[in-house]
């Protein structure tokens, strides 16, 4: 009872360190570097070596600035918003399996509690953009709810097919089921094509950032935050950006596996190795395609969700059920 | 121990949340209110040994019908600001009668001699729920997916703009 | 240590906040809410029968899977009707929408 | 594989279904859909003979069909020797004739329905054929009489094909109704309708009731009358004398249906039905329903025969054959000779078909039935001139051909078991030489008498005419242009006629003596009753006197014709004269039509007249009394509703309005008033229960 008490606090600890660290700030390093890759510049470079030290710069930058809140605001709901984001992006990391037995908790119904966790972002967004009192805030809010609606639904049918394949909910024992008897690979594939659309419109980014789209919206829904707010609406973001690139990796890219299992190490630093490698090399192709592809307009975007992804992810769902029944 | 603080946590947040539904004048207020509700009761779910529902009851009304509700109001005049009457006529009587229900309902629940056995739940729940919905459920499983294919095509008929 | 009568005792609670709900709220988007609230104290029930019970089908489970499906819809073509009546008639206060009255 | 025979038939209805529901959009691609399913079916039928010709057992499936009480109807199929036989020669004759029939009606507006009808007569066809009961034989049956009907009236807008189209339902329907009694006695008598279970009773000498009919003043067992009541069946389906005048008309449908049906393979149905149930004709005291079997064939292949002398329409000599030849085959059945009557059947099939398809192809050329206007045509159509010769040496029975061995087969078996059937069969056989000779030299020989440029049909549909089509089937030539006549018809025609020429020179060899082991022929090994082994009935040894006699008597039927009317006919216009009451009693088909006109016709017609005067003053003189009676009664009743009940009406109406009146003030319209009252109400109820309590 005390052990799994403390190993629950240190978990806990690790993983808001990590989150803080790895992800937050490398990530926002990270997506400056690339984009300064894809448009042939250089990117930060003063702060630190090689400008490694730049995000840090800036949150420091941040945190000295001050509280503005709009006329006509609630305030309580304005400053709820972005707790919510980031409780919700960093409540979804309690079922990341980082390796064989580096778990916060192994659920039984490890994914359907990721997506359940991440859908409770829309709310704090849709609030945001309603406390803000602006109406860019408010239509930013609002594409992003029907965004995240529309594309939560091929999100999970890719996540279930995955599930169905496996026999499980739980993301260790996906992990342990992969890789997935040969038959089903084609659905397996279909799943991860629909996951990657899906989650790239989940975490609104380019080509589906249309929420924050700055060009028609200012910044969308937190238009009107400003430091430290704006800061717990980043690390959502990007929080959530790592966590879906993870959980692509545990669902199809076999999770802290290494290739034909050559042993290192040792079964645990290998498995973070490995998990990690592959899960920023996931975020990096997001960023990648951030940087390269144009923005849908709001109409494509939900018809592409309404009438390809899910129509594709749904008779996925079931050939993978065909597939599993007829394999016995 | 645990158990019990768990509990009366999730209670009070439950009630406390549901009394902002049921009161407050601002519609905003009251829908985002509904999510710790929700919570709550996903947390009666794990407490109660039923991850499964607890996960669902999150994704679907946490995660989508209260966002619905939230669009609802955001497209409708709940997004104005407009502080309009929140209460009807009839607030003293319905309070009432809602009190005596309710005292009503704990005297009868509290003193049914409810069977108690010593079984215990399925091991692995989404399986046990799996199955039941394919074998011994599985018609009011197929009747649910009938009504929800007609509440699809209900909704879109009903809100669409006509042409 | 928390049983059955516990789990029934707030559930009821949460039904008869729901009901007040639905009794006096003028905004059809609010007495939704209240109908959401009294579904979810039904469930409570469901889910708490089914622990101290009978917890070898999780009958109790089903029944809340399905209630919480019902939910969905009713949430849907409500919020589709609220939608529909506020574009017709501006409101979406009940006792506004008067139009069958004699 | 034998357990598969169940795709026989539904390849085909399968194909019929297809074109029914989408002919339409098929359009001219719909024959391709018969000739598929029709060649599935042919290497399904291929692969079950060879699992038998191979020595499988006999496979049989049964399923339960209908219950009433104690008696189970079971429905299935089976797959023997004679039925996988049957079926393979079944499909590949139909097969040539689709392929064959592709080219013949091209161009005809109701082009998919043909094939469609077509393939539906094959699955019936072959459902008959794998039957395991009376009853799964009697769905075949009623399939195939179905569409001969609607085959035969094809060219529906011609008032002689309707009347044809009828005739043949309404004869035919005679023979089944006798059959349909007869089944009903066998099930009351067997409890049964299973084959096997009849026959496996009928070998074990199961006793039949001791109850007689007594007609005619002679008391008939009922196995005797069983048995003949079952042979109207095919009496009616192959064309047997006093049945047979529909078959002649029959020739109105499109030439490949004559082939098919009328030559190949339903008229043939019969004759396979009373293989089938051989066990009821032959386990009769004395065989003595077997003797009335063999007595109709060789009356009907006399008769027939000396019909088809006089007849000029080309299409008609050959339906006369056909009677004449089915005769032979009833007659072959009824002295014993099982394996050579359906031996007769099997080669009779492929030369029959070969001779109708090459008058459909001669009729193509020269726009005529008539054997008087054609002439001198093996110069300007070869192929169809070899074939055709071909096809008829082998009817006229000259050896080697298909014809000689079957025929010799059925004649030594009647020469051992019925002499007096012998010499008739033996002048049958004269005349049927002397005949198809006679064909042969009008149509082929001599010089060309027809019209060089053909006038429109007179009897093309209107709708034809209106797309411009002056020729029913107009084939390969373009539509309005017409090839100086005669000409050959094209290859898709042509190959079926000469694939069908082989099979009918060659496919006599199963039946010639020393082909099988210990010299009897490898067909006689192949498929022979059962009953005869224990009966200890012996095939008689193959005999060069009746041979001989056979072939002399059809050489001598050849040289006879050729002399009257090969060089130039003159010879024809003697005899005409010497003896002209035969041939104006041959002419008119010895008077059967009329009398049977007369008779039934005239006779229902009186009939119906009386029974309509009937209906005109009796049933309608009490109809319209009731009607007063009615009208009277509801005089009255108005009365009472007007006044009665009327007013009670109103006076709820006018309860309900005051009540109304002081009630709706209940009804605020806010929903929320009444779940508030609801609640209230619960509340009460709970209150009140726990009181109780």
């Amino acid at each position: 009872m005390m052990a799994e008490a403390i190993r629950v606090v240190l978990s806990v600890v690790i993983v808001f360190t990590f989150v803080a660290v790895g992800v937050a700030l490398f990530l926002v390093l990270m997506e400056r570097k690339v984009s300064a890759w894809v448009q042939a510049r250089i990117g930060p470079r003063h702060v630190g070596p090689y400008g490694t030290l730049q995000t840090l710069a800036d949150l420091l930058k941040l945190l000295q600035k001050e509280h503005i809140l709009p006329a006509g605001a609630d305030r309580l709901m304005f400053g709820v918003a972005p707790v919510v984001v980031a409780v919700a992006a960093l409540m979804s990391y309690v079922v990341l399996p980082w390796g064989p037995g580096v778990i916060v908790r192994d659920l039984g119904v490890g994914v359907l509690y990721f997506a359940a966790v991440l859908s409770l972002e829309v709310v704090g967004i849709l609030t945001a953009g309603w406390a803000s009192n602006n109406k860019y805030a408010l239509l930013g809010g609002l594409r992003s709810a029907a965004q995240m609606v529309s594309y939560e639904l091929p999100l999970g049918f890719s996540i279930l097919t995955v599930a169905a394949i496996a026999g499980t909910l739980s993301t260790v024992r996906i992990v342990e089921a992969q890789p997935y008897p040969w038959y089903t690979y084609p659905s397996v594939l279909l799943a991860g094509l629909v996951f990657l659309v899906a989650a790239t419109a989940e975490s609104n980014r380019i080509p589906f950032d249309l929420p924050e789209a700055e060009s028609e919206l200012v910044a969308g829904y937190f238009s009107e935050y400003s430091p430290l707010r704006f800061a717990l609406f980043q690390l959502g973001e990007y929080g959530s950006l790592f966590a879906t690139s993870a959980l692509f990796v545990t669902l199809f890219l076999g999770g802290w596996r290494g290739p034909f299992g050559i042993p290192f190490v040792g079964p645990v630093v290998d498995g973070l190795f490995w998990f990690l490698l592959k899960t920023y090399a996931v975020v990096f192709f997001f960023m990648w395609v951030r940087w390269t592809y144009p923005r849908f307009r709001i109409d494509q975007l939900l018809n592409v969700s309404w009438k390809l992804l899910l129509p594709l992810s749904l008779a996925n769902l079931l050939l993978a059920g065909l597939l599993v029944a007829w394999s016995g | 121990m645990a158990e019990a603080v768990a509990f009366y946590g999730l209670t009070a947040v439950a009630l406390g949340a549901s009394l902002v539904v049921a009161l407050s004048r601002n519609m905003v207020h009251a829908a985002v209110s509904l999510i710790p509700v929700l919570l709550s009761v996903a947390g009666y779910y794990v407490l109660l040994g039923a991850e499964f529902v607890a996960a669902i009851q999150i994704l679907i009304y946490a995660g989508a019908i209260t966002v619905l509700i939230l669009f609802v109001i955001l497209l409708t005049e709940g997004a104005t600001g407009v502080r309009v009457r929140p209460r009807n006529e009839q607030v003293s009587l319905g309070a009432l009668v809602c009190l005596f229900l309710a005292a009503l309902l704990v005297a009868v629940l509290t003193r049914t001699p409810w069977p108690q056995t010593q079984g215990a739940l399925p091991e692995y729940n989404p399986g046990a729920v799996g199955q039941s919905f394919l074998t011994a459920y599985v018609l009011p499983f197929e009747v649910t997916s009938l009504l929800i294919v007609a509440c699809l095509v209900g909704a879109i008929v009903v809100a669409r703009r006509e042409a | 240590m928390i049983g059955l009568g516990h789990y029934l005792v707030s559930g009821a609670l949460l039904f008869a906040v729901g009901l007040f709900a639905v009794l006096t709220r003028r905004s059809a988007v609010a007495i939704l809410m209240g109908i959401e609230l009294m579904l979810n104290a039904a469930n409570i029930n469901f889910v708490a029968f089914t622990k101290f019970v009978s917890p070898e089908l999780v009958r109790g489970h089903i029944a809340a899977l399905v209630v919480i499906a019902l939910a969905a819809c009713e949430a849907a073509v409500g919020l589709a009707l609220v939608i529909s009546a506020y574009r017709h008639l501006e409101t979406v206060q009940v006792d506004e929408i008067n139009l069958m009255k004699w | 594989m034998s357990a598969w025979a169940w795709l026989i038939p539904l390849f085909p209805l399968v194909g019929y279904g297809v074109l029914i529901a989408w002919g339409r959009r098929l359009g001219e691609r719909s024959p391709w859909v018969a000739v598929t399913t029709m060649v599935l079916a042919t290497l399904t039928a291929l692969a079950v003979f060879g699992e038998q010709l191979r020595g499988a057992e006999p496979y049989v499936w049964r399923t339960i069909w209908a219950v009433g009480g104690d008696r189970v109807i079971t429905a299935g199929y089976t797959v023997d020797r004679l039925s996988a036989t049957m079926a393979l020669m079944v499909t590949v004759v139909g097969t040539l004739i689709f392929v064959y029939s592709v080219g013949y009606m091209r161009g005809d507006p109701y082009y998919s329905r043909f094939f469609a009808f077509l393939s539906l007569f094959c699955a019936g066809m072959l459902t008959t054929v794998l039957a395991n009961s009376f009853l799964v034989l009697l769905l075949g049956w009623e399939i195939i009489g179905l569409c001969s009907y609607l085959l035969i009236g094809f060219y529906f807008r011609r008032r002689s094909a309707n009347m044809a189209q009828m005739k043949a339902f309404l004869t035919t329907r005679v023979g089944d109704t006798f059959m349909l009694v007869g089944i009903m006695l066998l099930f009351w008598q067997f409890g049964t309708v299973d084959y096997h279970e009849i026959f496996e009773a009928l070998a074990h000498g199961k006793s039949w009731s001791p109850a007689a009919v007594t007609l005619f003043g002679t008391p008939v067992p009922l196995a005797v009358l069983a048995a003949l009541l079952v042979f109207g069946g095919p009496v009616g389906k192959s064309g047997q004398v006093p049945l047979h005048v529909w078959l002649p008309d029959a020739m109105e449908g499109p030439t490949p249906v004559s082939a098919l049906i009328h030559a190949a393979t339903m008229v043939a149905a019969g004759v396979y039905l009373v293989a089938r149930t051989y066990p009821l004709f032959f386990y009769t005291p004395n065989h003595v329903a077997l003797e009335a079997v063999a007595w109709v064939g060789a009356a009907t292949a006399l008769l027939a025969a000396l019909m088809a002398v006089v007849q000029e329409d080309i299409k008609r000599i050959l339906a006369y054959s056909t009677i004449s030849q089915l005769g032979f085959m009833m007659a072959g059945l009824g002295v014993l000779g099982y394996t050579a009557g359906f031996f007769h059947l099997l080669t009779h099939a492929f030369f029959k078909a070969l001779l109708f398809l090459g008058a459909g192809s001669v009729i193509h050329a020269v726009h005529t039935n008539n054997i008087k206007e054609m002439g001198g045509l093996w110069k300007s159509m070869p192929v169809t001139f070899g074939t055709f010769l071909v096809g008829s040496l082998a009817l006229a029975g000259i050896f080697p051909f298909a014809g000689f061995w079957s025929k010799d087969e059925i004649l030594l078996e009647a020469y051992h078991h019925n002499p007096a059937v012998y010499w008739v069969l033996t002048a049958a056989s004269f005349l049927t030489a002397f005949y198809m000779t006679r064909l042969v030299a009008y149509a082929f020989f001599g010089s060309y008498r027809g019209p060089t440029h053909p006038e429109p049909d007179p009897w093309l549909p209107e709708d034809y005419a209106r797309a411009g089509i002056r020729d029913a089937h107009p084939g390969s030539h373009g539509q309005n242009s017409h090839a100086p006549v005669p000409h050959e018809s094209p290859p898709v025609m042509t190959v079926p006629l000469m694939v069908l020429a082989v099979f009918s020179a060659v496919v006599g060899v199963l039946g010639a003596p020393g082909t099988g082991p210990g010299g009897g022929t490898w067909l006689h090994h192949f498929i022979e009753f059962e009953g005869f082994r224990e009966a200890g009935i012996q095939a008689p040894d193959f005999s060069w006197t009746v041979a001989l006699r056979g072939l002399g008597v059809a050489l001598a039927g050849i040289l006879g014709a050729w002399g009257m009317y090969g060089a130039g006919g003159g010879r024809s216009e003697q005899v005409r004269r010497w003896v002209p009451w035969l041939v104006v009693f041959l002419r008119n088909r010895m008077y059967f039509d009329a009398f049977y006109g007369w008779l039934f016709v005239r006779g229902g017609l009186a009939l119906a007249r009386l029974l309509r005067a009937f209906d005109a003053y009796v049933v309608d003189g009490i109809v319209n009394a009731v009607g007063y009676l009615m009208v009277l009664v509801a005089r009255l009743d108005r009365l009472f509703d007007t006044y009665v009940v009327d007013g009670l009406v109103n006076l709820v109406g006018l309860l309900t309005r005051w009540l109304g009146g002081i009630l709706r003030y209940a009804q605020t319209g806010r929903a929320y008033n009444y779940i508030l009252l609801a609640t209230l109400g619960v509340v009460l109820i709970l209150v009140w229960t726990l009181w109780r309590l």
